[in-house]
């Protein structure tokens, strides 16, 4: 193993160790935990910038370690079966190791005031250092059976953070909820994986790919290999949040905010965007067409969404999917490093974006608890407005954070958009897709809109409440540093020094299109002439993105700065599509009505059935009763018979009959027997 | 038909005769008398059958001991003061049938089967078979006739056990 | 022939050595009414004679009295069956508090339970029709008296009675069966009937009822369905240790006699081809079907019914009419092996039945009650009387390590075997259903708590103990160890006048 | 491999050491309770030190299944020999006693979780000597099935148990304790007559060469009645696939099937865990539905490769509706012990998916599997066993938010439910992936519906946890106790396992594999092989 | 038309049919005895016709003389039984001493 992967090696325990140490002995540290894990983070961020550099600067495509972690002694397909795993870092996981620490370190650093007398203050840390631990291990590993162990890891870590106020019920059922979705896009990764292991025999990224370019694909069939990448990408829906399992996100919003930074801003969710990028050289064309409809129509449904809503963290979090849609579309046209790029990009100005609004909602309790208000809810943009003022260095980040991502030119966030849309205007090229394109400058425009809607309602005009306003203060420098180093991230010359186009910079020199396994017959448009195509529309994009944006920008500024357009009335005049959006097209109700529903129906169903019938198949007669109890649903009080029962009823019932027999009476056993004698004389006799 | 046939009908009537008024008469005594009646024809059949040992016998166990204690239980369980001997029937359709079956089944297999019959069936010679039994009792037969001997003496000792009459309780 | 008589008496010692202690005990008790105590020890004494001198008898495969009567290891091995569970049973008699308040007629109690035993060792020997009959009689008529024993007692006079009209119906229908193969074999000489019937001169359909008619006779005595309904009133009503003298001596000569009756009588010995150990049964007689359908009724009925059972002896009564099931499972198969199944099953039945029964008698002695709900909370009373009865109750089921699973197993290897699978399932499945009634019991004294918690530890003596313990201890060593046991249940299968 | 201490194989130690300690608890007086309690202790303790000795000295490249060979510490002397007669060949029985890869895991574990049964009966009361008593008897038969050879041998083992655990279930159970208690005994009594059936059958048709008298013998040995050529060509089970064959392997396996227990034999289990005291139901959970799969793998696949391989579509298919159907009666559970007893319902599905699939990852996937299952819902048990203890109810929706008030417990028994709901990290995760993994090469519909089984199992178990744990905590339970320092002593080396085997689960499978893989091999070699021609 | 050996066993049926039908159907102990009685009478004459048909076999007759004994015997016991039944029940019918059942 070389060195640098030692490093790596590194940078992926030291969460783990922070958070053994948290959870062993974090009561005793008490109020220091904080800073220990902090502490921790911070080394782990130096580590990465060393290895990024290192590995930007090296000649090597990859490092890699891979050893035997289980060897089954076996062979299958003349393959010796034995699950090999390993580490791994390329350009891709340099920069995600970077994006993910420093995040991560950036929450850390901002929870030490936000969380500040938390009841599970130590907990807190621990369960971001195995948050982070598993993310780490999912950048960094070369096999999806490590990518599916760390991906399973992250769900639970992002279960014990969403559910950290697991007192609170919403809380509770939110974590729970961001489980089990997630488990349900699992079970497809999962599915996948069999797929390739049946196959191919190993698990490891370049074992696959190499056998996929050998000409070797599941069951013979590219339509297989289609259902692998696909099932495989339904990971990637449910951690990425992905139409439809995209409605665990916005409940996640219960976790502390700068969890919700952390996790539904820049990595957990980015999981499945990198899950998929790492995936896209085994993708058919036919699977990254699906994938690109899923981003789109994500993206589209989630800035519906996000218009309407008024709580500061679930605008965020649908603009979140909103974006992550953006992300899969772009990596399903097949513009592989601009899809990338934005999850960099994202990371950062979203990440800022949660904190900011981490560090107005930290202001609004503050105050409200301060005029004893109990009611009134701290994350509601309508009871904001004004802060401006009381908060400036809050406002000033967010406005950046709101430029980038509504793609204002100058901002990280106008360079990576630019790059999807661009791409998505090839796709369309290539294979006449028009709809995504123009889904994907609807979208840029909606969300221009809303980003503009939430800054204007929360930071400017008036607050209605004098007396509150009057006790919101500035967040300490714990929380405004964080919001600083990532609004300077937002900026362009962090990735590209042309500020208009990203295709020269550094990140698109090192972001090397993959190269593509699939058989010729069934990949996408090749990526030589994919390229050249992005290069033709990149200026028709560049335009009619900024000019989209723009647009929603002054629509924002005309309804709610200006009020020339009211938006009650618009609320009113459409008030079954605002509600349609603000029940967030009813997919929870949906999904309630229908998957939880029948699942808990078939399991009471089931249970009664078991209890019932299974138990007492045969009980016979004397069970109508207590089929009729079930039927009035006293289940509970039904004792549960079984065979047991039912060998006793028929027996019982048997040997009663039999008993009549002994009446006492002597003579009538003389005829019996008599009886027997003669029925066996016809029996040998007829 | 020769007096050998003659005799045997009329020993057969009596028999089957007395038999039924044992099985269907109302008043046990009467049974009890009749069956005296069944025991002699079955002894005169006996005689038919060149079992004169045999007859004898039965007229002195069946008709001298068997009968008499039949008699006595009769007497001994019937309360005399109100004479209510007789004695009822039950099962009355069911027992008809089965042994009405059961009867027919066994005239048909007598009347059908053919039995080990010696081939010297002819010349049988009438005589008594009291030295043959006398012989056959000490030596072939020795041990039944002894397990017989300890057959009564569990009738005695245990009839005398079961027909004891209490003291003091 | 008085050489020839003189010299078989040397073969029937042991017979005569109890028939001589029957008659001691009987003038013992005349002499001096008092000591019960001298009778057993007199009782006792002439049966351990008689079980030493019928060890002379092994290896001797020869006829006696002019081929009356067989004596050979098959017999022998079931006379020690019988001296041995006759041993048991005067020993519990002795300390069966039911028995000792008779103690004017306690003479007689132990002639008629010799003169049984005496029945009964003639009875598995006996290889002439009207000697069985006459010792099956014998047999029963002490039997009559016997149960009726505690004569005062309503229940008791019934089941003699009972017993008594039952009895003498089944032995006149069976003496009539045996009157009809005399007239169509024109022998009563088991051997002789057979080689009468291997000529094939004989009508089937006499052939069958006569044969139908005597297995009314053996029915009878072995309890079987139908010929099974005197067993329970019996069984219920009778002093308990007849119970369990009739429910495990009782059957063992009733199927002793019945085995040698169709083995002998029915076999077709001329047919060569068959497996050793096997045999078939002469052409026309079905009487392997008979047994199958008697052998599934009576476990089935006799398991059934005994899940409805309160009173304990009577549930007991059931439960050997079921054992009696599994025991005809070994004449189905006609062969060796199954004979050699049913002869170790007596011996295991013979230990686990009379030990259930006698637990049960010491119990009755204590709280005076054989009714199953009295047993609650018995457990904490006398584990240990508990445990053995519980073990004793493991071993009726059939399950290891105990010796009634040797039973069973080695019944069901002799059905598997002779390929006969279904009739073995309808076997196995039985003993589940046996479970539920005779874990009832055991529910009852350790799941259960007694009404009154307060009942005081049962003490019981020494002797009592270790009778029990030697009713134990074999039913545990044969589960595990039952080497010796097999061996000598095979070697003693052989019958005298079969090939 | 060998193995003796003074003189007497390991194997017999292990199984036979329960039964000293069972005299010995007999032999003290009633009233030392503590004595009873720790002299049961010390033996099942010495049994686990004994296992662990086992463990590590077994050789783990040595493959047994079907070659006597390669059994391990292999003991073997003759029990019953009753001569041949004329018309029957002799009864040979022998004391076999071995392990190989299949049973080593299987005899650890029951060694633990027996030690552990008895940490958790420490606060038994009643009746206390015929407690421990029962147990160690129970210990041994369950020790015995792992390690007999000699399928007579096994079928006493296998019997013996039944009678403790009636007893253990019925005097010291729940309120419904008779009816549990009996009707786990007539369930398990009904399967084992029919195993003894089949068994009875096996033993007609082979027959091998006694060597030392030469004749051809009939017998018990499980290996000789593995090898297709110890057949008798006439005998009931000779052939291959022939109705015969099919109907013992259909009654072996209802046998077994009614132990693991497998849809629809599976209705006295959730009974008999909710009756049983918590130490029985986790020796049910941990060991007694282990003894179906092990007789499945031990007995009925090597025996009947031809219909093992026929049936195993149908046994997969079982597999699934374990799967499915055990977690979806688990979701309508409001008692917490009929929740996971269920939920084992759900994840022996898993081990019989992973071994109907007659592949080297399905087959250690199920074994591990089985292992796993033994452990983690054994744990389980006990998290439900500390909190009944405390509260006297079972209740889901009486609880909520323990977390707050027991924050040891909650800590362990997080490791427990994510361990079953299969966490990767934790040892459930690897063993139901393989199971999966090789059950997809078989059968790829059936294995996809039936990893929807995970989502499931994540539902309900999170559903229970947050009903339990999370939330706030009802006024009654403010005075509930934190996990004390025995109870800790108990769940902690579970959780160790859980743990070491989640990272590192070559140290099982490393045991397994070479068994395993024979295991395939011979099925899959043998089921074209005619038996006995 | 001569007597024949079936002639004899005609008139065994009867008995032994008649013997039954009172063994069933009477309700009388002592009558139920006659029934059986008559049975083993019936017998005896099979026992006898046999023995006389088949060229004079002994056994015929032994087995006749056996059976008188134990008729004897029987009856003996059977009325000792009787009467204490009565003493018990002070009944002897046979449908009214029925403690005993299921």
């Amino acid at each position: 193993m070389i060195p640098q992967l030692t490093i790596a090696l590194a940078i992926l325990f030291i969460p783990l160790v922070s958070f053994v140490i948290l959870i062993f002995f974090g009561k005793r540290f008490a109020e220091k935990s904080g800073l220990i894990g902090t502490a921790f983070l911070g080394a782990d961020l130096l580590l990465s910038v060393y290895l990024f550099f290192s590995k930007m600067f090296s000649e090597d495509k990859v490092w890699d370690f891979t050893f035997t972690w289980i060897d089954l002694h076996t062979v299958i397909n003349s393959i010796p079966l034995k699950l090999d795993i390993g580490i791994m870092v390329d350009n891709l996981t340099a920069v995600m190791l970077v994006v993910v620490t420093l995040i991560s370190f950036l929450v850390h650093l901002f929870s030490l005031e936000y969380m500040k007398g938390d009841v599970r203050y130590s907990r807190y840390y621990a369960n971001l250092g195995i948050f982070t631990f598993s993310m780490l291990g999912i950048v960094v590993t070369n096999n999806y059976l490590l990518m599916y162990v760390f991906w399973e890891l992250v769900g639970l870590s992002s279960y014990l953070l969403i559910g950290h106020w697991y007192e609170k019920k919403s809380a509770a059922d939110a974590g729970k909820k961001a489980f089990i979705v997630n488990r349900v896009g699992d079970l497809g990764f999962f599915i996948g994986i069999m797929i390739v292991w049946v196959q191919f025999s190993t698990l490891t990224f370049s074992g696959i790919f190499s056998a996929i370019g050998g000409g070797n694909i599941p069951f013979g069939s590219t339509n297989w290999l289609t259902a692998a990448g696909l099932l495989i990408f339904c990971g990637a829906i449910g951690k990425s949040a992905q139409f439809p399992l995209h409605v665990w996100l916005p409940d996640a919003m219960e976790g502390p905010t700068p969890v919700s930074a952390l996790i539904h801003a820049a990595t957990m969710v980015a999981a499945g965007v990198y899950l998929v990028a790492r995936t896209f050289p085994m993708l058919t064309a036919d699977a990254l067409l699906v994938i690109a409809y899923f981003g789109a129509v994500t993206a589209f449904i989630a800035a519906t969404i996000a218009i309407v809503q008024n709580d500061i963290k679930k605008i965020l979090a649908y603009s979140t999917v909103s974006q992550l849609g953006y992300m899969v579309m772009g990596l399903g046209v097949g513009a592989y490093t601009a899809g990338v790029m934005h999850l960099v990009t994202h990371a950062a100005f979203k990440a800022g974006l949660f904190l900011a609004s981490g560090s107005v909602i930290h202001a609004m309790h503050h105050a409200l608890h301060h005029q004893g208000d109990h009611h009134t809810d701290a994350q509601d943009i309508r009871f904001m407005g004004g802060l401006k003022s009381k908060m400036p260095i809050t406002f000033w980040t967010i406005l950046i954070f709101t430029l980038a991502i509504s793609g204002v030119p100058f901002t990280s966030g106008f360079l990576s958009k630019d790059e999807i849309l661009a791409g998505t205007l090839a796709f369309s090229h290539f294979n006449g897709h028009t709809i995504i394109p123009i889904i994907g400058f609807f979208v840029a425009g909606l969300t221009a809109f809303y980003m503009f809607r939430m800054l204007i309602v929360a930071f400017m005009g008036e607050h209605q409440n004098k007396e509150r306003i009057a006790h919101i203060h500035e967040s300490p420098r714990v929380m405004t540093v964080p919001l600083m180093v990532l609004a300077a991230l937002s900026f362009f010359f962090f990735f590209s020094l042309n500020p208009l186009s990203a295709s020269h910079g550094w990140f698109f020199e090192k972001m090397t299109y993959p190269t593509v396994a699939v058989p010729a017959t069934v990949a996408a448009t090749p990526t030589e002439e994919f390229v050249e195509e992005i290069h033709h529309q990149h200026n028709l994009a560049m335009i009619l993105s900024v000019g989209i944006a723009g647009l929603g920008i002054l629509l924002a500024f005309t309804t709610y700065f200006w009020k020339k357009i009211s938006a009650d009335a618009f609320e009113k005049a459409l008030k079954p599509v605002h509600t349609f959006l603000y029940r967030k097209w009813y997919f929870d109700e949906l999904y309630d009505a229908t998957f939880v529903a029948a699942t808990m129906g078939i399991a009471k169903i089931l249970a009664w059935f078991d209890g019932a019938i299974v138990d007492g198949i045969v009980n016979g007669a004397g069970h109508v009763t207590k089929f009729i109890a079930v039927v009035s649903g006293k289940f509970d009080s039904i004792v549960v018979d079984g065979l047991v029962n039912f060998t006793a009823f028929t027996a019982g019932i048997s040997g009663r009959l039999l008993r009549t027999v002994q009446t006492g009476k002597i003579q009538t056993y003389i005829i019996f027997a008599i009886a027997g004698m003669m029925a066996l004389m016809m029996f040998y006799i007829g | 038909m020769n007096l050998y046939d003659i005799i045997f009908y009329f020993f057969a009537v009596v028999t089957v005769g007395s038999a039924m008024v044992v099985v269907f008469s109302k008043k046990i005594v009467y049974s009890a008398f009749a069956l005296l009646f069944t025991f002699f024809g079955v002894a005169g059949i006996y005689v038919l059958l060149n079992a004169d040992f045999l007859a004898i016998t039965q007229l002195l166990v069946y008709v001298g001991g068997i009968l008499v204690l039949i008699l006595f239980g009769v007497m001994l369980t019937t309360n005399t003061v109100t004479i209510d001997i007789k004695s009822g029937t039950m099962n009355l359709i069911p027992a008809t049938i089965v042994i009405a079956l059961l009867a027919g089944m066994l005239g048909g297999i007598f009347w059908t089967s053919d039995w080990f019959m010696s081939k010297q069936f002819g010349d049988i010679v009438h005589t008594t078979t009291t030295t043959e039994i006398g012989n056959a009792l000490i030596t072939t037969h020795v041990l039944p006739f002894e397990i017989a001997s300890v057959v009564l003496l569990v009738a005695v000792v245990g009839a005398a056990m079961m027909a004891r009459r209490e003291r003091n309780n | 022939m008085l050489d020839t008589i003189l010299n078989n008496l040397s073969h029937i010692v042991p017979e005569l050595i109890v028939t001589a202690t029957l008659c001691v005990v009987l003038l013992a008790h005349l002499i001096s009414r008092k000591s019960s105590q001298l009778l057993t020890i007199l009782s006792i004494a002439g049966l351990f004679a008689a079980l030493y001198s019928l060890t002379s008898n092994f290896g001797i495969n020869i006829s006696a009295f002019s081929g009356m009567l067989s004596i050979d290891p098959f017999a022998t091995f079931f006379k020690i069956v019988i001296v041995l569970s006759t041993i048991v049973i005067v020993l519990m008699s002795r300390f069966s508090d039911e028995v000792n308040a008779e103690q004017k007629t306690i003479g007689e109690y132990y002639f008629l339970i010799l003169s049984m035993c005496v029945a009964m060792m003639f009875m598995v020997g006996s290889s002439n029709l009207i000697l069985m009959y006459l010792t099956l009689e014998l047999s029963s008529l002490t039997s009559y008296i016997a149960s009726g024993f505690t004569r005062k007692a309503k229940d008791s006079s019934e089941a003699s009675l009972k017993y008594l009209l039952y009895g003498a119906f089944s032995s006149g229908v069976m003496l009539y069966g045996i009157s009809i193969i005399y007239g169509l074999t024109g022998t009563l000489d088991i051997a002789g009937v057979n080689q009468v019937l291997v000529q094939g001169s004989a009508n089937n359909l006499a052939l069958i009822i006569a044969s139908i008619f005597i297995l009314v006779g053996f029915g009878y005595k072995i309890s079987a369905v139908p010929f099974h309904f005197w067993t329970p009133d019996v069984y219920e009503g009778a002093p308990l240790t007849i119970t369990a003298y009739l429910s495990v001596a009782s059957k063992a000569a009733g199927f002793a006699m019945m085995m040698r009756a169709f083995k002998v009588m029915f076999i077709d010995s001329s047919v060569m081809n068959l497996p050793a150990g096997t045999w078939t049964l002469i052409n026309g007689i079905h009487i392997q079907n008979a047994l199958m359908i008697f052998s599934v009724l009576t476990m089935t009925l006799g398991n059934l019914v005994a899940i409805w059972q309160k009173n304990l002896k009577r549930l007991l009564a059931y439960s050997s009419i079921a054992q009696a099931g599994y025991m005809l499972l070994g004449l189905v198969v006609l062969s060796n092996d199954g004979f050699s199944a049913v002869m170790i099953y007596f011996v295991v039945y013979l230990f686990m039945n009379l030990g259930a029964f006698y637990v049960v008698l010491l119990i009755a002695n204590k709280i005076g009650s054989e009714n199953i709900d009295d047993y609650k909370g018995l457990g904490r009373r006398n584990p240990f009387l508990t445990v053995a009865l519980a073990v004793f109750l493991v071993s009726l089921t059939g399950l290891p390590p105990t010796a009634g699973f040797i039973g069973k197993w080695m019944i069901f290897i002799s059905l598997i075997n002779a390929k006969m699978v279904g009739i073995a399932v309808i076997g196995v499945l039985n003993s589940v259903i046996s479970l539920y009634y005779y874990i009832r019991i055991i529910r009852n004294m350790f799941l259960r708590d007694g009404v009154d918690q307060t009942t005081p530890v049962i003490e019981y003596p020494l002797a009592q103990k270790i009778l029990l313990l030697s009713l134990l201890v074999p039913t545990l060593y044969f589960g595990l160890f039952f080497n010796e046991l097999v061996q000598f249940a095979q070697i003693s299968v052989s019958i005298f006048g079969s090939k | 491999m060998e193995l003796k201490i003074l003189n007497i194989g390991v194997l017999t130690w292990l199984t036979f050491l329960p039964v000293l300690g069972m005299i010995i608890v007999l032999l003290i007086p009633k009233e030392q309770k503590s004595a009873v309690r720790w002299t049961s202790l010390f033996f099942t303790v010495a049994q686990v030190v004994l296992a662990f000795m086992v463990f590590t000295k077994f050789d783990r490249s040595l493959a047994g299944v079907h070659d006597a060979s390669t059994m391990q510490f292999s003991e073997l002397f003759n029990w019953i020999n009753v001569k041949s007669t004329g018309w029957f060949g002799s009864i040979k029985i022998d004391y076999y006693l071995g392990i190989d890869g299949i049973s080593m895991p299987m005899v650890f574990l029951t060694a633990i979780i027996s030690c552990i049964a008895v940490i958790s009966s420490w606060g038994i009361e009643k009746s206390i000597k015929g407690y421990f008593a029962l147990l160690l008897l129970l210990d041994t038969g369950m020790m015995g099935v792992f390690v007999s050879l000699d399928f007579f041998l096994f079928y006493i083992f296998w019997e013996i148990m039944l009678l403790p655990m009636y007893f253990l279930i019925g005097v010291w159970g729940g309120p419904r304790r008779e009816y549990a208690a009996i009707k786990f005994f007539l369930y398990t009594l009904l399967g084992s007559v029919l195993l003894l059936l089949a068994m009875l059958a096996l033993y007609f048709s082979v027959s091998v060469i006694d060597p030392a008298s030469g004749e051809k013998i009939h017998t018990f040995n499980m290996l000789a009645m593995m090898n297709p050529a110890n057949y008798d060509a006439n005998s009931l089970l000779a052939g291959i696939s022939t109705s015969w064959r099919y109907i013992a392997y259909i009654a072996m396996f209802i046998g077994f099937a009614i132990k693991v227990p497998i849809f629809p034999f599976h209705t006295w289990l959730p009974d008999a865990h909710v009756e049983a005291p918590t130490a029985i139901s986790v020796i049910l959970a941990g060991v007694l539905l282990k003894m179906g799969t092990y007789g499945l793998l031990r007995i009925a696949f090597p025996m009947f490769p031809d219909a093992a391989v026929h049936f195993a579509y149908p046994l997969a298919f079982l597999g699934f509706i374990n799967i499915i159907y055990g977690a979806l009666c688990a979701m309508a559970q409001k008692d917490f012990k009929k929740l996971i007893a269920y939920s084992s319902v759900s994840h022996m599905g898993i081990v019989i998916l992973g071994i109907a699939a007659m592949n080297t990852q399905g087959m250690l996937g199920g074994m591990l599997q089985m292992f796993n299952h033994g452990t983690i819902t054994a744990m389980l048990f006990l998290i439900v066993g500390v909190i009944y203890d405390r509260a006297h109810t079972r209740g889901l929706d009486d609880f909520g938010g323990l977390m707050n008030k027991m924050p040891n417990y909650s800590g362990v028994m997080s490791i427990a439910f994510f361990a079953a709901i299969g966490l990767p990290g934790l040892s459930g995760f690897i063993s139901e992936a393989f199971s999966f993994l090789g059950a997809f090469q078989s059968f790829r519909w059936l294995t996809i519906a039936s990893a929807f089984g995970i989502v499931l199992t994540a539902g309900y178990m999170l559903w229970t946890l947050q009903r339990v744990f999370l939330g706030t905590l009802p006024e009654k339970w403010n005075n509930l106790t934190d996990i004390n320092s025995r109870e800790l002593a108990m769940l902690i080396p579970l959780t160790i396992i859980v743990i070491i085997l989640g990272i590192y689960p070559n140290l099982m499978l490393d045991v397994m594999n070479t068994s395993a893989n024979s295991l395939v091999d011979f099925v899959k070699m043998n089921s074209t092989v005619s038996f006995g021609n | 038309m001569t007597i024949t050996l079936t002639h004899f066993l005609m008139i065994s049926a009867v008995l032994f049919s008649l013997g039954l039908f009172a063994v069933i159907t009477r309700r009388n102990a002592i009558m139920v005895l006659m029934g059986i009685e008559l049975i083993l009478n019936s017998a005896n004459i099979n026992f006898l016709a046999f023995s006389r048909y088949s060229g004079m076999n002994i056994e015929g007759q032994m087995a006749a003389i056996f059976v008188i004994i134990l008729a004897a015997a029987e009856a003996a016991i059977a009325l000792a039984i009787v009467l204490n039944i009565y003493k018990r029940f002070n009944t002897v019918n046979v449908d009214e001493i029925s403690i005993l059942k299921d």
